[in-house]
């Protein structure tokens, strides 16, 4: 290991970094697959290492070795505490909200932190047909509080989502307990240019952190709104060589 | 009592033009074996009904067999997009396809109300999104008792519940393990039902994680080794990343995806 | 976390006079060793949640730690009569009995809603019979699609659940099999959870049939060998069935149970 | 096995060895605690040896050696082709109606074969306190048939039953259609004396069989209603010597 290690990364290393720093041990967490999932995994070997993973294809405290390709592999059954039903993972594990965090993507991601991944353009003619909701609208409503971690580009963080797969705060503040969802929503969105959080009174996501060597202006850039920083933006810590090293092993890089 | 015979005769005797088909397996114990049958025999006007469509949906309706698709999450699970999904969705190719969307925790209690044989589903679900306004089986229900306002889906009752399990016995008793998805929920909502096994055995040892479906309320049993890949069944086989990876190039292109059917499945 | 902790302590962390309490164990692994407890710390006005009360509640309630009972089945299993029970609700001995009346299938959904975070369950149940016309949590409900009318029952969420299980581990992870009941839903759907077990290991062997309820949704464990008897803990023991036969005699006079009560629990 | 066994049995091994005989071969059955156990379990070792037995415990398929004493006696467990949760074998199993038999007891049945397994006398001061419900609804609302098991008196036979905790025909022709119960209810009631069937115009218990010995006017005597008589009243078969044999070593007899 060398010692410019630490400055050596990839942007998305440090969004997976970021990421990972925001599990708490001991907490419980229902996975997305992709960035959400090699996060997670991180996490378990780095600050979190009791770290309950739960993916929807109901595998409860899985430990893969490696992230898993789909949110169905083997490994995540034969490493679980315990493994249910498709039904009983989302009726008695996420619905009642006792899990933790909730780790989300998204193709599309607005102000108000609300999620599409069903179609760019008119839903019965839809300019790309995405992928659609899987968990992810119930796992946002559910879960104690939700990290969203997608890459910062003003393709993806747009004034107005197309579609409301998944709510953030809906138009703004009370929505969320108008529309009777029990979690407290998206409360981090991790990129790959810094991390934005809601305004309390608002529910707008402004930006409370850039990584290192990105312009506050690089991300406004990126973003289809009139991106507000925080009063006390500041600047993440860049990966440390463990956490580097531990995610490379993770991610075969 | 389920009796064993052919997968050949099975979807023959068990799957019609029309009829609402339900294939289910998540991630794991994908019934591709019998998914294929069906293309072979050249089924048509199917409703295809699964929560995550992966590519053997992509196959069946690239290849023309679905009339509407009935689903929850339609990607390349940690690859992508289906292409042909994509491709009937926005161009209309090889035929148009009508789409009922909802999401995992609304499809898998549709399954477990069809399986309950109750007409409806409640759940927290859905509200605040757009889904309400495009998929008309999504409606609100108020507790009679607190007032409170939730979601409720119409149960799902296919015609034909197809799955792939590790074992069954003679009788018909199917015995599955490791990641089961909503199987069982399936089988018990459909009006008939084909498991197609890894292997048939003599006697159903018991082991940890497993379920057994009693052959009494299954319609047929086919024996289909390695009828799952490239998904996999766990402690015979593992999941094929490499192909799912490589689905993704041969999937994109109309002409490449036609070309590796004849040669791999017709 | 669960922590481990003995079993008087845990009782007298989680059972409070005036709360909900729901012991559950459908037959096969009932809570005896954590009920003797609840008795011995002279527990009052519970209102006691139990599909079958069996001999665990006949002794609670003729010890009077309970104001209210919420059952569905109250006798003593192939042999007769609950007759502690039976004396509480017809000669309020010794003290008023209030109960709230169900069916298996009602307090089974009931627990389901409560352990899904639902304020209702809808079955099809109760209809036409005299339950709904004597308890209040039973109501109608339309199916939004069909139109059907069926029934609904409002959620259960005990204060404290109190199960038996064969193991734990020391991080509180719990693994049941044989019977399992409606374990799961009773601990999820409750505050705060107690699960006695027959042993504690460093390490849960996976079994055929078991299911494993994770540390971190339970509250606490404690080590109560033999705490299922008379009932049993398939794999550590067998059903006491002399003891349920004895136990018609013991229950039936109420000197004669106030004396066994003094002499093998208090 | 002597040649006298044919006439030396008790009306209880006569009403069992009737309830036993009307399961068929491969049927699935629904089995309530005592006699309905009893005789399912004969059954099993007569005329129909692929009867699938289904306690409300939750076993499917249970082969128990000896009744059990209780629903949850570990031995149906052990035996058993699989075992579910509660709340599964009342939602998934015995809901849709896909069990061909539900074997119930009564304290009380009617005319109309209502039963009531909850109070004698008022509900809210009652003379009895009876167990109550359990399975019992459900089963006589949602198994394709019912066959009820009960030893026949005025005390149980009654005009109208106290409690109504299992619907037969309500209060007549439709009820069961208008209530949405979808099994056909009570097709046959076996007794101590003989069997009874619904008329199937009126759906009112009317007595088709006596058993032998019985006369009709015992069986009216001990009925509470003014009990039809069928137009083809017939004696039962008495026990053959191998069903009797094969109940007593059930019944340790």
């Amino acid at each position: 290991m060398t010692t410019d290690l630490g400055t050596d990364y990839t942007s998305d290393e440090m969004m997976t970094v970021a990421a990972a720093r925001r599990l708490r041990d001991g907490q419980s967490c229902f996975v997305g697959i992709g960035l959400p999932s090699t996060a997670a995994n991180l996490a378990r070997r780095t600050n979190a290492p009791d770290l309950v993973l739960i993916y929807e294809s109901g595998t409860i405290g899985a430990k893969p070795d490696l992230p898993p390709l789909s949110i169905g592999d083997g490994v995540l059954a034969e490493t679980a505490d315990a493994v249910v039903s498709v039904p009983e993972i989302f009726n008695y594990w996420l619905q009642p909200g006792r899990i933790d965090v909730g780790f989300l993507g998204a193709a599309q991601i607005d102000r108000f932190g609300n999620i599409n991944t069903t179609v760019i353009g008119p839903y019965d003619d839809p300019k790309v047909r995405l992928p659609g909701a899987g968990g992810a609208p119930e796992i946002a409503a559910s879960c104690r509080e939700v990290t969203v971690i997608v890459r910062q580009s003003r393709r993806a963080f747009v004034e107005r989502v197309d579609f409301v797969t998944s709510v953030g705060f809906g138009s703004g503040p009370g929505d969320r307990e108008r529309l009777g969802l029990r979690g407290s929503g998206p409360r981090t969105v991790i990129t790959d240019l810094g991390i934005l959080e809601p305004d309390p009174v608002g529910c707008e996501l402004v930006l409370t952190h850039l990584h290192p060597g990105v312009t506050l202006d690089q991300a406004r850039a990126a973003t289809g709104w009139e991106l507000a920083a925080a009063p006390d933006l500041r600047e993440t810590e860049p990966p440390t060589p463990d956490e580097l090293a531990a995610l490379r092993r993770l991610t075969g890089r | 009592m389920a009796t064993v015979v052919p997968l050949a005769e099975a979807v023959a005797e068990l799957v019609h033009d029309g009829e609402s088909v339900a294939m289910e397996g998540f991630t794991h114990l994908i019934p591709y074996a019998a998914g294929h049958e069906i293309i072979r025999q050249g089924r048509r006007d199917l409703t295809l009904i699964r929560m995550t469509p992966d590519l053997l949906y992509d196959q069946m309706i690239g290849m023309g067999c679905a009339r509407k698709l009935v689903f929850s999450w339609g990607g390349n699970p940690g690859v992508g997009s289906l292409h042909r999904f994509r491709d009937a969705v926005q161009n209309r190719w090889p035929a148009p396809l009508e789409i009922e969307e909802h999401s995992h925790a609304g499809i898998a209690n549709a399954y477990v109300a069809g399986a309950s044989g109750l007409p409806f589903a409640v759940l927290r679900g859905y509200r605040g999104t757009d889904l309400p306004a495009h998929t008309a089986t999504i409606k609100p229900i108020t507790c009679p008792f607190t007032g409170e306002e939730l979601t409720a889906v119409p149960a799902i009752n296919p015609d034909v519940a197809v799955v792939h399990a590790q074992r069954a016995d003679r009788r018909g008793n199917v015995q599955l393990w490791g990641i089961t998805g909503v199987q069982k929920e399936a089988v018990l909502a459909a009006r008939r039902s084909l498991v197609t096994v890894e292997e048939l055995v003599d006697e159903l040892e018991p082991r940890p994680g497993a379920i057994v479906l009693p052959g009494w309320a299954i319609t047929h049993v086919s024996e289909a080794p390695g009828g799952s890949h490239p998904s996999y069944s766990a402690g015979y086989s593992t999941r094929d990343n490499d192909f799912y990876l490589a689905w993704d190039e041969i999937g994109r292109d109309r002409e490449t995806f036609v070309a590796w059917m004849k040669e791999h499945v017709l």
